[in-house]
């Protein structure tokens, strides 16, 4: 009785060639947690142009893809190295006194977090708008004209919109799917579910790929389903320097390290050459990495435990 | 395959049979209660394997191990790829547009296939009071498809509703293509109506016209049981093709072994 | 580290006459599942009056609840007996030609089941209306003019809205919580949380108390935090004949045979009586059912399997 | 308590103690990243130990093994009492009503407690671009508290911001109850400002009013970092009282032992 469509398991190279295109917008959500760097890395590899880039915080895999030249916008709420301080290649592009010359200002469209969040809602539950709480006396109203004013229908006054985010494309990193690109995912879920729902293709990207059966015995843990999916990613250690809930730590000396690599463009360039061009894949970046350094990102465990859902027949 | 081992096909079992089949070929269906719960199961287990089933308690690609007597069953969890919020279900996966075919039933249906859920008579003083929408207007505005399932008579096949909870063809095609574009709707709109009597489709119009006849029934028991001048093509009128031995037997034996619903 | 407040534990009994009060807005939860049919007994036992009655699907515990005369009022979006048919004793309650000599019409406010979410929703995130894609062409919005449509600021034309629903009170039943509050579910969720958060006060009527750390090993399984629960009950087998995903099965045969004690109100009193009033509290319910078919309703285990969170310090 | 075992506290940690301090009797706490996060932190090991910490990330009821560099640390979710979508932390959560507290930091604050955080000199050739909103806005507006806590200077503490990003008592207190009313905001508004030299208030009017000096701070460096005439109450200015051993330990040894955020 399973709905067992076949498998949708590619490499990421042809996940990237067939799903992501020059000019597209291309959306790699998590929020801190699971943010596919190696879809990023191989969108570089494959010198995508024109991109729009859209994230909640474009963080260093954004920051990394300005630098190597694919994006031309970016959509965000929050633009900064968590925890550290600037996102320095995108400052480059944004500010007129640091600008290299024959480079162009990045369009930015910008959001608070609620915000975005809305946008990918809107689009997910395919809204005209989301309406929210926030912008009130603030002046992002006036930098976005796209934030605005929806009259309530209950008497009670206005209320702040945002409009629908339909990326073309969703990349979600998470911990599991099955070859049919069910994804489960746990830790922070960030808008991985929204963004999916709300793009119109999706590469699933995946610590590690489980049985049906694995994916059918938790079904409350399941955030996307295979229905949406487009691609499936099986990419260990894909997420970093991010991080995988349970799987690997967050890599908080490389977010420290980018803060000076990333100061300078030569640096910068010379980074992406060694760790992303001349790298043909994620394997090849993982056998490149320190191994004591991939060892004290692994976490002692800290089970779950199991629930009963019921043989009911 | 053998000859059913039972007695002859019923009219239940007719509609439930050819319901199932009108769902060749589609990939994801939301389940309504009864007889469509039924006759989405039979499909599952003959013509359509790949089908996902949809329920709108937030179920998305069950595998019931039994046929579940409401649609909340917990059989229609266990083993499901995915369990979800009703605010995802009818958010994400209906009105997100992640719905091929919707089946809806109803007390009342009118020619152009709109259904009456709510009330017979008044709406404030009702003759019968119904159950109401429940999912069933967004079902019928947000899936691509719909197809109805429900026994045809003269009280229910009615010239017009006496509340309209779930919009069809509207006043026609014409009337409807319009709403359609302009608030919207990714339903199509009904396409399929399955009764004990036989099967019907819309024409350009938007108008219910016969299509089969389920064998023993006739084109005087289809105008009677139904409340305006039913459309009916010239020439004869093809008969529904009888149920296999072995759809009967997976409704007799394994999908309703008590005959609580067929 | 624990943020705990300390005990919410109550007898129902006490959790009922603390927190529901004639003529409030009670909101007894759970999709066919986890419908607390013994917070809906108690508030009939201590003889609640004119209390607005609001579930997405009124079930039988809102028959019981109308024939016991604690409603004055009905908010659903489904009057039925799941699977079977007809709520009798609300019928008689509605339609002119059955109203007892004396008794009043309820009044009725109905909506879709997307609608019924979205009030909940909107009533959880605090918004003034919640936008959905549903009533067009229906004849619902000229039945309930709370049903209305709000111009869309993008330029897109009209989308249709509910107002929100804060419940006085939400009572929601599920798996497990410890004595903090912290709810966790799993298998049908229906509107559990957005019915929590929507109400000023909860009660959480719960299958087994664990402990603190049974919660915190799996945080993405909570669905209400202690924060908003007013009290929690522990109460097994309090959703009978309802059901509870893998401690017990929905008592199908149950929903039938109210069919036929519900088409009578003699039959229904008599059931209230026996079943109800002359019962003191779930416990005493127990007890006095057939105890094999009690252990008939009982699954065999179905694990959900454990998943790991890792231990980061 | 023993004497603090290291040298005598540093501006940074005055700043993180008063902060802290100031949670005293606050219940639910939304955390930011920086020094909001060690003062949360260090709140909830003192004087609050029954304080929710909230982070944006979608956590309820954390409790953090370590300081975690990032608001979406990992250590953040396990062990807490509710991991959610950001979804709903923003929309349950926090529009929802059920933050008392949020602390916002920012690039600029003027006398009425508004906030920049999104760039310096001109929005569309920005000479400095700064990280932007995040939640700073949503929070300011429905938090029902908000402090701040940062660093003060000319540049930073400004007579007019370059960029509103999040509101605080607008053009002072009249202005803002008639706007928290008219739009539904829950927040009060800004009550506490901590600084590395001082802790301040709002008065009446809803502008900045200095209440105490930390140990060591001197009126004339008040004044001098700020870029507008800062409100001094007449008499003797009360000092901040000093951090306690056991607040200096839990900052070097537990909190930040790298020194790398104080």
């Amino acid at each position: 009785m399973s709905g067992a469509t076949g498998s949708k398991l590619h490499t990421m190279r042809d996940a990237i060639a067939a799903h992501v295109h020059d000019g597209d917008t291309v959306a790699i959500e998590g929020f801190t947690h699971c943010i596919s760097f190696a879809a990023g890395h191989e969108i570089i590899r494959q010198k995508r142009r024109n991109l729009t880039l859209a994230r909640m915080t474009p963080d260093l895999i954004y920051d990394q893809m300005v630098a190597a030249g694919c994006a031309k916008k970016l959509i965000f709420s929050w633009l900064g190295n968590p925890g550290v301080g600037s996102l320095h290649a995108i400052r480059r592009r944004t500010e007129p006194s640091a600008l290299a010359p024959g480079e162009s200002l990045l369009e930015v469209e910008e959001y608070s977090h609620h915000g975005m969040v809305g946008r990918y809602v809107a689009g997910a539950h395919r809204l005209p708008f989301y309406p929210l709480r926030s912008y009130s006396e603030s002046d992002l109203p006036a930098a976005n004209p796209l934030i605005r004013q929806v009259e309530s229908p209950y008497g009670d006054g206005k209320i702040w919109a945002v409009p629908p985010l339909n990326p073309d494309v969703a990349i979600i990193h998470a911990q599991r799917a099955d070859a049919e690109g069910n994804v489960q995912m746990w830790g922070l879920l960030g808008c991985q579910k929204e963004a999916a729902f709300a793009a119109k293709r999706v590469i699933a990207v995946v610590e590690e790929i489980v049985p049906t059966e694995t994916i059918r015995a938790d079904p409350n843990r399941t955030i996307v389903p295979g229905l949406i999916v487009n691609a499936v990613v099986h990419e260990p250690f894909g997420a970093h320097p991010s991080y995988v809930q349970g799987a690997y730590d967050r890599d908080n000396a490389f977010y420290r390290e980018w803060d000076a690599i990333s100061r300078e463009a030569a640096a910068t360039d010379e980074w992406l050459r060694e760790w992303v061009y001349e790298v043909p894949d994620r394997a090849a970046y993982i056998a490149k990495m320190d191994a004591a350094r991939l060892r004290a990102l692994r976490p002692t465990p800290a089970p779950s435990g199991s629930v009963d859902y019921g043989d009911y027949r | 395959m053998s000859a059913p081992k039972g007695p002859e096909a019923t009219p239940n079992e007719l509609m439930v049979v050819a319901a199932a089949r009108a769902l060749e070929g589609r990939r994801v269906c939301f389940v309504g209660v009864g007889l469509p719960n039924i006759a989405v199961n039979l499909a599952k287990r003959t013509i359509a394997p790949q089908m996902e089933l949809v329920y709108e308690a937030g179920v998305f690609g069950a595998s019931p191990a039994r046929l579940p007597l409401s649609i909340g069953d917990p059989t229609i969890v266990t083993g499901s790829t995915a369990t979800v919020s009703m605010h995802d279900l009818f958010g994400l996966y209906l009105q997100g547009g992640r719905i091929d075919v919707g089946f809806l039933g109803g007390a009342q249906i009118d020619r152009f296939g709109n259904l009456n859920t709510t009330v017979i008579g008044d709406y404030a003083a009702p003759k019968t009071r119904l159950p109401g929408s429940g999912g069933a207007c967004e079902i019928a505005i947000n899936a691509k498809e719909i197809m109805v399932i429900m026994r045809q008579s003269k009280r229910s096949f009615v010239e017009r509703l006496d509340f309209r909870t779930s919009p069809g063809h509207l006043d026609g095609a014409a009337h409807a293509e319009r709403v359609r574009h302009d608030e919207g709707w990714l339903s199509a709109g009904p396409t399929v109506v399955v009764t004990d009597l036989a099967v019907y489709g819309f024409d350009a119009d938007g108008e219910m016209t016969l299509r089969t006849l389920h064998p023993g029934a006739t084109l005087d028991a289809v105008r009677e049981s139904i409340g305006w001048k039913i459309r009916i093509p010239t020439g004869d009128v093809p008969t529904t093709p009888p149920p296999s031995a072995e759809e009967l037997r997976l409704i007799r034996e394994e999908l309703d072994p008590t005959g609580a619903y067929v």
